[in-house]
């Protein structure tokens, strides 16, 4: 077994107090001797990785993680250097950042608010992480991305969906490369038009938080845009485990299609009642009924089992992509742990890397350098062709994978197949776009 | 009105389950006087019997196949159950399909010995302890025995469908003579209902007619008393046990099919079935199940959409909504007796 | 203090057979209150005991004790029964021993009909009189044995309630309070029955109110007052002394 | 002392000697040793520390005191952190206004509460709490998104109006403060290998759980805390007298949510965030826990049980796999994945699964909870200084 030989800011600070002379006996060191928090010192830096170990994300989690020990493998010149030698930007070599190891801490953020950032303080306080990542949905996303403002340091957001995290919710420090709820309905639009026309009838089962507006939103205004009719939209409770309660009203309705805005547990579940209903047996209007669910992920697709085939929705990325990045990262991520990766892992490492690369071209570890390294940057070779960290709300704009459950998968990952690569035009917004205004990414704050 | 009467459809399975799981809750509440945070992990076991079941029947060995590729490019390695080797595709394929209905074969056993353990082991230990220590143990215990499962089965929901033959769902409305296909009830649905309804009629049966049963009635009322009359409640209270984790198990296999087993479903199920054993009334077990299918049913009309349009959010408050005012209005609950789990 | 006379001397004692059933030096507590402080007594083989007193005086924490009831909690003291000690035991196993209490308010089992709450009490060993010979005793809790218990009357109630003892083979039978509340015709009724079972051997301890309906059919009297034996003596001393029962009985 | 006995004098002394000294104490072990893992000595972990400390002294004011069990506790934390939150987006950073609101919500929200509940007892009382603070969680979560901000959690941002205060400082939202100091400042001290950490925002909550503390044992010592006792031990005794108990239960119930809230508060002042799930029955369940676990009904009971709870979330689930490798590097190959293979399952995201097992093991061979762990050590030892002694030195107690 390979022994990562970790150390903690522990090595560090030791370091550093040696070199101030042992002689003196107590330092007062003030925050402010540093140019900015946690600035590494010795001959590694610390990331933090805040995934959710325990709760209904906890496997979402663990390939999050998985993601992130195959990235700082190849960060420190480890394995066959995964996207390394596709990724557009040259300057990572294998050396670490900057020449400094890369280590890491891990978190459990149990999918809540509070203990997500109990946990990022504690790696950001105890560690020194200078820099924090993950999270498997947009509550704990924003909740992180916020904390991380106020204490200086890098946020690169996880597997977060909703608009608000680059919208109102948005954050100097805070970056997200994983796609958004607005971009799956432009991307999901066009192809449901085109496959059950446009005169259709929607009925949308909306999970009743944040996230599940902004899809709802998104997908309402995009789907009109095409001709849909959005006939009824219902909330249904997050604690919901039964949903057949809201599935037979779509039954008496003259809906043809319905839009499934869950995510996780909430998804498989209204999925597998909506199936059991006999829903995509009926004929209404003499049209075949249709069930869509804007958001795949294949964790979740597996929970669903045979009820995914042949549904509709978006991906952020599948690891069947034929481009070099998907193809050099599949192959590395599957060698390493025997199975393909999940979006999330994709979304995780690409992050990490992104994160070395704007360090190693800024020169600094400095958040406001780092912030200025990534804004505006154009990159390719990450799997969803090229790509543009857009300054003006730190979202990634790239290609979006719109996605169909297959109908003879040959093994239990191999779920979903790629429907249409939608162009990266078609999905770009302008900034100040109405479903996301009313946020403000204020200044870089280096912590001190 | 057909709307109304979906909605009454609906409630019956959650009521069903809630019912199922009360009883259990009941039991154990009324005869040792224990609160059992652990009894929706024992549901949530039971359920994964059905899941272990559906592994065992699937045990495979695996074929190349050389004309098509994995994800990295290599040879595919088909994975093909014993079962399905040895009896055929036919044959085997029925057995696999029908592994939930088999599984509750295994279920018994299991949970039996489950209860059997779990009394012996440390309930018994705390019968004259107070009530929040029981609360501490038995969620310790629940937080362990959901933790086993995870680590064993991993926390996404793991999909258990049920036989084909009950894939469909059947047209109420074709049989009243209304529209077809306005009211329709999935077959598993119904299938679970019934069960529910026997296991609910078994239990009742047993406690009515058998010895032992109006043993643990009088117990359920007054332990003391029947102590009084030679009887060492205390030793009969593993066989109480046992049936209400056998309950509780069964109740969670025939529940997989309808939502996906995951680890923690059992918590999700715990707090609502202790607000519906309290509105059903301490210690009666009759209350416990009327309660369960009366909120059940409750619980689904407030989820209409037009009466969510009317009391916004009141689908997320009902069951709460409703204890706070039967316990206000009846401080026993519907049928609770006097003297019950009030120290 | 001195003026008043002592009754408490055990006189008669000696004069007697060895005790039957005996409680000695018995203490026992409600919680932090101090309720039975030190009684002592005794009962020969088929007598009936008067346990007497006021209210509060301690005779039900008395019965319970020795019925070995979980509260009031025994901290010292011993109690016999035909040579077992009755202290160290749970209250079933003080009841397969052969002691049976008969409660104040007869605690017939809800929602178990007359029969089943008869057939309870001969679930375990050993059995004292079929059910047969009970109804043929008590006839009218045979016409009700399909009647829930706790619908019949409260005269039949505390027939089934005694009925519920004799089911179990008993040595001796504990009744607290059996004629309270009930017409006069009914009382009359148990004495009769009380009599049938002194006749079988039955040692009897009554723990009543009216204590000239008690005395009536006892043989001795045990006065408590204030959780301790105030007199003891034949039920007869009593009933003739009038100055005793105005000290202690309030009549 | 301050009108203590000398008992409880020697308590608080102690425990303002563990508040004050607690950078010192969590960091027990040198910053880069294998186990600096298991220091606990940063701001957050410490702040938390004593909040839920406050929270778990509130709780078990009611039911340590009453044995009225609330299931719905957390509901007046959250509550608390909303209206905190509020003071802070519309009146100031300063974090004495959003403190002080804070207590008054919780109070008011568990005036309403405890008075509706308060009509029954038993588990009957348990799930009116629950139901109340279920349905605070749910409303919160979904309906009343326009105060609470939903799932998200409701937050500052930098168009807050703030009143009493600037909007935004240079693009960044300002800090909460106490008169200009600000919470999140600290000071370190390195003192050979180890580093210790003194903040700000630690201070000032340590110094009020102080205050919740002593609060807290002038209740348990007056004649308030003997009534709300009696209550305990016989309600129906108490109401035969004529007395009515129910002021009394529901003054105990509205100090504790005031307790609630002032931790809810104070975790505002700490990290201006108040989420929907701080009302889950869950987090009500977790004070619950808390005081059982540290000894309810004792003074310094719950305080430890918070400690210990928060400990092992803090703790226990960052320690990964490559930490345990690293720890146990020293073996040979084999032993050492074997060791690390045993271990894994409880640590990192098994944290769970070992706070199951110590749940059990405390209430099974501690019934009185840690308190009573820590008499059987305090006997254990006295008794050993005893034999030790000549008898009779037992009356050489130490003096104040």
């Amino acid at each position: 077994m390979s022994k990562t030989d970790l150390t903690r800011r522990g090595v560090m600070k030791t370091g550093a107090v040696a070199g101030a002379g042992l002689a003196v006996p107590t330092i007062f060191t003030a925050r402010s001797a540093s140019a900015f928090v946690n600035e590494p010192t010795g001959g590694s830096v610390t990331l933090g990785f805040n995934v959710p170990q325990t709760g209904p994300y906890a496997d979402e989690g663990a390939d999050e993680l998985r993601a992130y020990e195959l990235a700082v493998e190849h960060l420190n010149g480890g394995g066959d250097g995964g996207m390394l030698s596709t990724f557009s930007s040259k300057t990572l070599d294998g050396t670490g950042i900057l020449g400094k190891k890369v280590e890491y801490v891990t978190g459990d953020t149990q999918t809540k608010s509070d203990a997500a950032r109990a946990s990022a303080k504690s790696m950001i306080e105890k560690d020194g992480a200078i820099m924090i990542t993950g999270g498997s949905s947009s509550g704990v996303a924003v909740a992180v991305q916020a904390l991380c403002q106020e204490a200086g340091i890098i946020f690169m957001a996880g597997l977060t969906h909703s608009n608000d995290t680059t919208g109102k919710d948005r954050k100097a420090n805070g970056f997200r490369h994983f796609f958004n709820s607005y971009m799956s309905g432009a991307a999901l639009a066009p192809v449901l038009a085109n496959a059950y026309g446009t005169d259709r009838k929607a009925y949308h089962l909306t999970a009743d938080y944040n996230w599940g507006y902004t899809t709802e939103e998104a997908i309402t205004s995009a789907t009109e845009a095409m001709g849909w009719e959005t006939v009824e939209t219902v909330k249904t409770p997050l604690a919901a485990t039964d949903f057949s309660a809201y599935i037979t009203p779509v039954l008496q309705s003259d809906a043809d299609v319905l839009v499934l805005n869950h995510y996780g547990g909430n998804m498989v579940n209204s999925l597998t009642n909506a199936v059991q209903f006999g829903l995509r047996d009926r004929i209404v209007n003499g049209k075949q009924f249709e069930i869509v669910v804007p958001l795949y992920s294949r964790l979740m697709a597996r929970g669903a089992g045979e009820n995914v085939k042949g549904i509709f929705g978006s991906t952020n990325w599948h690891w069947s992509l034929q481009d070099e990045g998907s193809k050099a990262f599949t192959r590395s991520f599957g060698t390493k742990y025997g199975f393909p990766p999940s979006q999330a892992a994709h979304t995780c490492y690409v992050q990490t890397l992104l994160y070395a690369d704007a360090v190693q071209r800024a020169g600094s570890f400095n958040p406001c350098a780092v912030v200025e390294a990534l804004e505006g940057f154009e990159f390719d070779g990450l799997g969803n062709g090229p790509t543009l960290y857009r300054a003006e709300d730190h979202q990634c704009f790239k290609d979006v994978l719109v996605v169909r459950g297959k109908e003879n998968p040959t093994s239990e990952f191999d779920l979903l197949e790629i429907v249409e690569i939608t162009p990266v035009a078609q999905v770009t917004y302008p900034h100040d776009h109405p479903q996301f205004a009313g946020g403000a990414l204020g200044s870089c704050n280096p912590g001190v | 009105m057909d709307a109304l009467l979906l909605q009454v459809l609906n409630g019956l399975d959650k009521g069903s389950a809630y019912a199922l799981i009360a009883l259990g809750l009941t039991l154990i509440f009324g005869t040792l006087g224990v609160v059992n945070f652990a009894h929706g992990a024992l549901f949530m076991l039971g359920a994964f019997c059905a899941v272990t079941m559906q592994r065992i029947l699937t045990l495979s060995y695996e074929v190349v196949d050389e004309t098509r590729t994995d994800f990295l490019g290599n040879p595919l390695k088909v994975d093909v159950p014993y079962v399905q080797s040895w009896f055929g595709d036919s044959v085997g394929g029925g057995i696999i399909d029908w592994a939930v209905p088999i599984s509750l074969l295994m279920a018994v056993p299991v949970m039996i010995f489950v209860g059997f353990a779990m009394e012996r082991g440390l309930i018994k230990h705390f019968y004259k302890r107070p009530h929040a220590d029981q609360i501490l143990v038995t969620f310790g215990l629940a937080i362990v025995l959901q933790e086993i499962i995870k680590y064993f089965y991993g926390a996404n929901p793991i999909p258990t469908p049920a036989p084909d033959a009950f894939a469909g769902s059947f047209d109420f409305g074709a049989m009243l003579g209304m529209q077809a296909g306005s009211i329709i009830y999935p077959y598993w649905r119904l299938v679970y209902f019934f069960f529910a309804l026997a296991i609910i009629g078994g239990v009742f049966a047993f406690l009515q007619f058998t010895t032992f049963g109006m043993v643990v009635r009088a117990g359920m009322a007054d332990r003391e008393t029947v102590g009084l009359l030679g009887i060492d409640i205390d030793r009969r209270f593993t066989i109480m046990f046992a049936i209400a984790a056998v309950v509780a198990g069964l109740a969670g296999v025939m529940y997989a099919p309808i939502n996906s087993p995951n680890y923690h479903m059992g918590m999700d199920f715990l707090v609502l079935s202790f607000v519906v054993v309290v509105v059903g009334g301490m210690g009666s077990l009759p209350g416990a199940v009327a309660a369960g299918f009366v909120l059940g049913i409750l619980e689904s009309f407030a989820s209409m959409a037009e009466v969510v349009a009317f009391l916004p959010g009141i689908n997320q408050i009902i069951i709460y909504l409703v204890a706070i005012i039967i316990l206000l209005t009846r401080p026993r609950g519907l049928m609770g007796r006097k003297g019950v789990m009030e120290d | 203090m001195n003026d008043r006379p002592d009754f408490s001397k055990h006189a008669n004692h000696a004069a007697t057979a060895p005790a039957y059933f005996s409680v000695w030096d018995l203490h026992a507590y409600y919680g932090e209150s101090y309720i039975v402080q030190g009684v002592s007594f005794t009962v020969h083989e088929g007598e009936i005991l008067a346990l007497l007193g006021r209210n509060g005086a301690g005779k039900t924490s008395t019965l319970r004790s020795i019925a070995r009831l979980a509260s009031p909690q025994v901290t010292h003291g011993e109690i016999w029964l035909d040579h077992q000690h009755l202290h160290t035991m749970a209250s079933h196993e003080a009841a397969i021993a052969g002691c049976a209490l008969v409660p104040e308010d007869r605690r017939i089992i809800p929602g178990l009909t007359v029969e089943e709450n008869l057939k309870l009490a001969q679930i375990v060993e050993p059995v004292g009189w079929s059910l047969d010979r009970l109804y043929e005793l008590f006839p009218r809790l045979g016409e009700r044995r399909a009647q829930e218990g706790t619908t019949l009357s409260g005269g039949e109630q505390q027939m089934l309630a005694i009925a519920r003892a004799l089911a179990r083979d008993i040595k001796v039978l504990l009744l607290d309070e059996p004629y309270e509340g009930l017409a006069p015709v009914i009382v009359r009724e148990i004495e009769k029955t009380l009599m049938l079972i002194k006749e079988q051997g039955i040692t009897t301890i009554i723990v009543e109110q009216n204590a000239v309906a008690a005395l009536k059919i006892s043989d001795r009297a045990v006065i408590l007052e204030g959780g301790q034996v105030v007199f003891d003596g034949s039920a007869k001393e009593v009933l003739d002394n009038a100055a005793l029962r105005a000290e202690y009985l309030a009549i | 002392m301050l009108g203590l006995n000398r008992k409880d004098s020697l308590l608080f002394v102690v425990v303002i000697c563990l508040t004050m000294f607690a950078p010192f104490l969590l960091n027990p072990f040198p910053e880069g040793s294998e186990l600096a893992q298991f220091n606990a000595g940063y701001p957050d972990l410490m702040q938390r520390f004593v909040i839920f400390g406050i929270f778990a002294i509130g709780f078990n004011i009611l039911f340590g005191l009453t044995g009225y069990l609330s299931f719905g506790h957390a509901a007046f934390l959250g509550v608390g952190s909303y209206a905190g939150v509020w003071m802070m987006k519309l009146l100031t950073m300063n974090v004495i206004p959003a403190i002080l609101i804070s207590v008054v919500v919780a109070g008011l929200f568990s005036v309403l509460v405890g008075y509706i509940s308060l009509r029954r007892s038993g588990i009957y009382f348990s799930i009116l709490t629950l139901a109340f603070a279920q349905m605070s969680f749910s409303l919160a979560y979904s309906v009343l998104t326009p105060i609470t901000n939903g799932e998200t959690g409701l937050q500052l941002s930098l168009n807050d109006p703030r009143i009493l205060g600037v909007s935004e400082v240079d693009g960044s939202i300002p800090p909460a403060n106490l008169f200009g100091l600000s919470m999140r400042d600290s000071t370190e001290l390195a003192m050979g290998n180890w580093l210790f950490t003194f903040n700000v925002g630690y201070y000032l909550s340590a110094v009020v759980m102080l205050i919740a503390f002593y609060v807290a044992i002038r209740i348990f010592r007056s004649p308030f805390g003997m009534m709300l006792r009696a209550v305990k031990s016989n309600q129906q005794r108490l109401n035969y007298t004529g007395l009515n108990t129910k002021p009394y239960t529901l003054a105990a119930f509205v100090i504790s949510g005031m307790y609630a809230g002032l931790a809810g508060g104070l975790m505002v002042a700490m990290d201006p965030l108040a989420g929907a799930e701080r009302m889950q029955w869950t987090a009500s369940g977790e004070v619950v826990l808390m005081t059982i676990l540290g000894g309810a009904g004792t003074l310094i009971g719950p305080i430890l049980g918070a400690g210990f709870i928060k400990y092992f979330e803090n703790i226990f689930s960052k320690i990964n796999e490559s930490i345990l490798h690293q720890w146990f590097a020293f073996l040979p190959d084999g032993l050492e994945d074997a060791l690390v293979f045993m271990v894994y399952p409880f640590i990192g995201k098994g944290w769970h699964l070992t706070l199951g097992i110590m749940f059990m093991l405390v209430v099974i061979f501690l019934p009185g909870g840690l308190v009573e762990g820590g008499q059987r050590l305090g006997r254990l030892f006295r008794r050993r200084r005893k034999t030790d002694t000549k008898p009779g030195a037992g009356a050489t107690e130490p003096a104040e």
